[in-house]
């Protein structure tokens, strides 16, 4: 079997060779422009690194136009905090005490799909790895997860492996999983959706920088062995230059699936943060999307530099791999480092200390060009950023769908409501056994939560809080993000899933910060999705700059769809926020009998889109009215009552509505509660509708007058409506019902194990 | 001494004879990583079996079946059961008793 | 001078930072010993921290039990030197036959983690003297191959020799034989446990202060010897 | 072109043809008990396969040696590493490539 690799010569010699662009998903112009950038035909090997890197996934081209206005409405808060922003592989945010936290989120969508385990493993992997990139050490995960209906054998197919998979990978890492989401609805059927968030912890003295910078340095790429994983279409390339009669071996056989391996990257991980101690790397960049073809033209486009690169010295897994398919490959537990000469033995000690294979292949030159050599033959030879940067961007066109005055109309207004104790008990119930709602400790019980020693909160508390050093310092975190508020308006939506996830973070007593986003949409192509899109960005955008809280970075998956069925508008949103002693967090546990029971906000006859309306299949109406000065000032008496000493729990007010939440706190301190619903509003309004906006606060009678003059002092109304009581065993709600508290609980605990064991 | 839950001690099996044994082998494609197989060769490496050029790890199933064992069934198990045909392969063995 | 009690890093350990953290917090000093590492370092007792050494691939602790350190870690055992191994720490000690029985794949096939009530059974053992027989305490567990199992002779001789530590209480979380949840070696210096002691002993972070007993329990028996 | 520190570049591979596969089977003791067996058997009796009285579920390792193999090695390796004969039994077979 003799191969034949396509060189630059050969490019000049034979422009008119057919090329397959159109199989690697590029358009004719988008390939005539390849040519214009190269002033010839590329190789084939330059085809292969510009399809993939000009791909939705690598390129954003059709999201770039919409995510430009993160860049543009930044808050003025954010250069206060903001070390690294948006365009670095995660952003960087400056959290006192010389210490920095970078965070993001990235979906796995299509790989869980095909594989379950295996997709939501190396989702994890891949997300940790940016974190790493930035120079930090990975401190925390998250998975926001959603799936179609609990009861359908997909969701049967794929749940079990993908929460398997998420802690099979996050718990071999030692990286405690301190919350994430699991949401239920038919339109993720034939595409769940698997995100992935990791938090890192960096001193500001060590923050890196994905840019290859000063010639002469070495360009190493360490870690696992490069083999044909997730190499897709580009296969077709290499069989074009296979004298392939035999037909063994080769690109047929080339995997769909990546498999991960994390104990590979958690040496990586150990080694990586000795390589930052010793300062031993000038740039690095983690190998994901792309591989090889990404993180060397992304590297020198970012270094402003050349680079040249010997690919015949990346260690391989499989021997049979042609050029093209290395520079492809999606090999999982690799990373890429700039390394000066007089440091590389230092490094390569670091490696073999913990048995991580590490090997030069490259260098950084002023050439300005990006040249790969394969066994002596040139077969690259291009502008990296014409590669890396400067690629298609489209203006795609968008509309309001003509589906969406009639969907706002359909208010959920004709189903029955209850009115009785009986009834309003039993709807508290239904929705407490719910999928959506009901307790997931099937899921998280399969995640380690301890590892690390600094969790202080985890689920299913309102955010996740980590102890990041010895004075107790702290970061709380969370993701929120209701796909059925987005489909009825997606500008709203988006700023509700900014709310939550913001008001979360605060319940807990850290104060709000920064932010990260995920964007799941259908396909861009779509007019009604891209505006969708378009809609969303616009919301989270306009959002951000009210609330002061900048987004740093995140991740765009489109082509989320079940035949012509898009997914929800799904935007799923990051908050990270700050506690100075995380002694002080709030927990949504109350404890002491006698205390008060507040709730702050409005309360509005608000149920499109709710929990209630989706139990009864229907989906209409408009979403909750967004109010972002209100959410900006209970977020504040969140945290300044918490750092005044003024509550024993908090607990935000959202699915479900207020019911929910009371049981949801009854359920996790064990101790019953009196709640006497405010005169004048209707008790099924008063218990379930989901108004934002709002959270309750638990609050000794003692610290009272202090409370209220906190919410006074900011017009934000408050009502006592409760009190702590454990004598009643369970929650009565005065006048109408009382539901005993392992009633709650079996109802709530039962719904997993039923459908999942 | 302390008291014993006997749900935890296994059962003496009994079985009538059965027909046939069915073994199933389970191996990961070979273009698979296949991490426990390095990490079996990483630790006979370090033990000094210079002389090992691969270890791959996989599954193997022992069957006991008191009918005439059905090819096509058996194919139907292992291929939805027993294997994850996106990534493994699996051969089935029949020894009559 | 406080007790120098040290704690193995394997590639691929999790927990022994906090392990590390829980002997500080117990009043002793830590000392941190490398796998690839003989030395044992003239410490007094040695912690083997849970996580997934090499991957765990293969079998739990099969690797690590291998390790250049665990040669002198399993002769020093057997002269009496205090060794604690906490769930992949237990499954090493297993590995290499300083604790009877093997740990297997949970029979709930899942991972599993929560907070785990135990009950003390004896504190006849180097690591459990602070305790009194029969105390209940509660530790987080988590694992997925903690289901302890060996053979009736060995059992019954377990039981027979007061050689089992803990026990689950009220619901048994792996299938483990006889619901034991840890053991120790006939000289009471080695023991072995699933769940994990160091993520008890900070009330921000764990469930309870009980894991604090563990070291204490052995810090004191330095102190008297 | 730049200096090449030739300790850094990997070797190209060329594996010989090796000169032997092994492999070995390694299976819990009958005495015991296996979930994943169990948990087979289970779903097989579900689905409707109710001839199938029993599966047990173990390991099987494919290793490519490039000498001729060592039976006494190999006992080693299977019973020190592969297996851990206070739970499991172990089966060696040797095939000249
Ligand atoms: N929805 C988004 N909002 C803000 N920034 C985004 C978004 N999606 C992607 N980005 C930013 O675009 C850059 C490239 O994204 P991505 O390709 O996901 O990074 P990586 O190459 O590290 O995987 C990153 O800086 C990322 O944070
Ligand atoms: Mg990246």
């Amino acid at each position: 079997m003799t191969r034949h690799v396509d060189t630059v010569k050969d490019a000049e010699t034979t422009p008119e060779t057919d090329q397959p662009y159109a199989d690697l998903g590029l358009k004719s112009d988008e390939y005539q422009l390849i040519r214009e950038h190269l002033d010839r035909r590329p190789t084939s090997s330059e085809l292969a690194m510009y399809s993939v890197m000009w791909s939705e996934h690598c390129s954003y081209k059709s999201s770039k136009v919409h995510l430009r206005q993160f860049g543009e409405k930044v808050p003025a808060e954010a250069k206060d905090i903001l070390l690294v922003g948006m365009g670095e592989n995660a952003g960087v945010v400056d959290v006192g005490n010389d210490l920095a936290v970078t965070f993001k989120i990235e979906s796995h969508n299509h790989p869980s799909y095909v594989e379950p385990y295996q997709g939501a493993a190396t989702g994890i992997g891949g997300i940790v790895r940016d974190i790493l990139t930035m120079g930090a050490r990975p401190v925390a995960v998250m998975d926001p997860l959603r799936f179609g209906p609990a009861d359908a054998p997909e969701t049967h197919r794929v749940l079990p492996g993908i929460v398997a998979g998420i802690g099979g990978y996050g718990n071999c890492l030692g990286l405690p999983n301190i919350g994430g989401e699991v949401v239920f609805d038919p339109t993720y059927i034939g595409n769940p959706l698997v995100n992935a968030l990791c938090v890192g912890v960096v001193p500001h003295d060590r923050i890196q920088l994905s840019a290859a910078t000063g010639p002469g340095n070495h360009v190493v790429l360490f870690g696992a062995k490069t083999g044909g994983d997730g190499i897709g279409g580009v296969s077709v390339l290499a069989s074009e230059s296979f004298d392939d009669g035999d037909g063994s071996g080769g690109p047929n056989k080339r995997p769909s699936v990546q498999v991960g391996d994390p104990f590979a990257e958690k040496v990586l991980i150990e080694a990586c943060q000795e390589l930052f101690e010793q300062q031993l790397v000038v740039g690095i960049q983690d190998l994901g999307g792309a591989g090889i073809s990404c993180a060397t033209s992304e590297m020198a486009s970012n270094g402003d530099s050349g680079m040249h690169v010997w690919l015949d010295r990346v260690p391989l897994r499989d021997s049979t791999l042609a050029p093209e398919e290395i520079l492809m490959s999606e090999s999982q537990e690799r990373m890429c480092a700039v390394v000066a000469p007089a440091k590389l033995d230092a490094f390569m000690a670091v490696c073999r200390k913990w048995d991580v294979e590490a090997v030069v292949i490259g260098e950084v030159n002023d050439s300005g060009r990006l040249t790969i050599e394969w066994h002596g033959d040139q077969i690259v030879d291009v502008p990296p950023k014409t590669v890396a940067h400067d690629g298609p961007v489209y203006e795609r066109p968008y509309a309001r769908p003509i589906w969406q005055d009639a969907l706002q109309a359909d208010a959920p207004t004709k189903l029955s409501r209850p009115s009785s104790g009986d009834e309003l008990r039993e709807t508290l119930l239904s929705l407490l056994g719910s999928p959506n709602l009901a307790s997931k400790s099937w899921v998280t019980d399969q995640y380690d939560r301890y590892v690390l020693g600094n969790t202080v909160l985890a689920q299913p508390e309102d955010s996740g809080i980590v102890r990041i050093n010895e004075d107790g310092l702290g970061i709380a975190i969370s993701t929120d993000g209701n796909g059925r508020y987005g489909k009825l308006d997606p500008y709203a939506g988006a700023q509700l899933a900014l709310a939550e996830a913001y008001r979360n973070v605060a319940t807990t007593g850290a104060k709000p910060l920064a932010v990260t986003n995920c964007l799941n949409f259908g396909s861009p192509e779509d007019s009604d999705v891209m505006w969708q899109f378009a809609e969303t960005t616009r919301g989270l955008a306009d959002a951000c700059l009210q609330l002061g809280v900048p987004v740093t970075g995140g991740n765009v998956s489109f082509y989320n769809q079940t035949g012509e069925t898009a997914i929800l508008p799904t935007p799923v949103i990051g908050v990270l926020g700050v506690i100075d002693d995380v002694a002080r967090r709030t927990p949504m546990a109350w404890d002491a009998d006698g205390d008060s029971i507040w709730l702050l906000g409005e309360t509005a006859d608000e149920f499109g889109g709710s929990e209630w309306a989706h139990l009864r299949g229907h989906l209409g109406g408009l979403p909750p009215k967004v109010d972002l000065d209100r959410e900006r000032l209970i977020a504040e008496i969140a945290v300044a009552a918490s750092r005044d000493g003024l509550l024993t729990a908090a607990h935000d007010v959202s699915v479900g509505g207020l019911g929910v939440s009371l049981a949801e706190m009854a359920l996790r301190s064990g101790k019953g509660a009196r709640i006497f619903l405010p005169d004048g509003l209707d008790p099924f309004v008063a218990l379930f509708a989901e108004s934002a906006g709002r959270i309750v606060f638990v609050v000794p009678r003692s610290e009272e007058f202090r409370f209220t003059d906190m919410c006074t002092a900011r017009g934000v109304p408050a009502a006592r409506i409760g009190v702590v009581d454990s004598e009643l065993g369970g929650l009565e709600v005065q006048g109408h019902f009382i539901v005993p508290i392992d009633e709650m609980r079996t109802t709530s605990e039962a719904t997993f194990p039923a459908l999942f064991d | 001494m302390a008291p014993i839950d006997s749900s935890h001690i296994p059962p003496i099996e009994q079985p009538e004879k059965p027909v046939a044994r069915v073994v199933v082998d389970v191996m990961l494609k070979p273009e698979i990583l296949d991490p426990q197989g390095q990490a079996v060769l990483g630790a006979l490496t370090r033990l000094g079996h210079s002389d090992i050029v691969s270890v791959r790890q996989g599954k193997r199933f022992e069957i006991l079946v008191d009918a005439a064992p059905d090819a096509a069934a058996l194919d139907q198990i292992a291929s939805t059961l027993l294997a994850n045909t996106v990534i493994e392969d699996y051969t089935i063995h029949v020894e009559e008793q | 001078m406080s007790a120098r009690i040290g704690v193995v890093t394997f590639p691929g350990s999790l927990d022994d930072q906090d392990a590390a953290r829980a002997v500080r917090i117990a009043g002793a000093q830590a000392v941190s010993l490398w796998h690839g590492d003989a030395d044992l370092k003239g410490v007094d007792a040695v912690v083997l921290p849970g996580g997934f050494s090499y991957g765990d691939y293969l079998r739990c602790g099969a690797i690590a039990r291998f390790a250049p350190v665990m040669q002198n870690v399993i002769d020093a055992a057997r002269g009496g030197l205090p060794v604690l191994g906490i769930c992949n720490g237990f499954q090493v000690l297993c590995e290499s036959h300083l604790l009877p029985g093997a740990l297997i794949r949970n029979d709930v096939r899942k991972f599993v983690c929560r907070d785990q009530l135990l009950r003390v059974e004896t504190a006849n053992t180097a690591w459990t003297s602070d305790f009194a027989d029969g105390q209940e305490i509660l530790i987080p567990l988590k694992n997925g191959e903690g289901g302890f199992v060996a053979d009736q002779r060995t059992l019954d001789q377990l039981e027979g020799e007061g050689r089992v530590v803990f026990r689950y209480l009220h619901d048994n979380p792996n299938g483990s034989y006889r619901d034991i949840a840890g053991i120790t070696n006939d000289r009471g210096n080695v023991v072995g446990l699933m769940p994990h002691p160091e993520h008890a002993v900070e009330t921000l972070t764990g469930p309870s202060l009980d894991g604090l007993g563990f070291f204490s329990s052995v810090i004191s028996q330095l102190v008297d010897a």
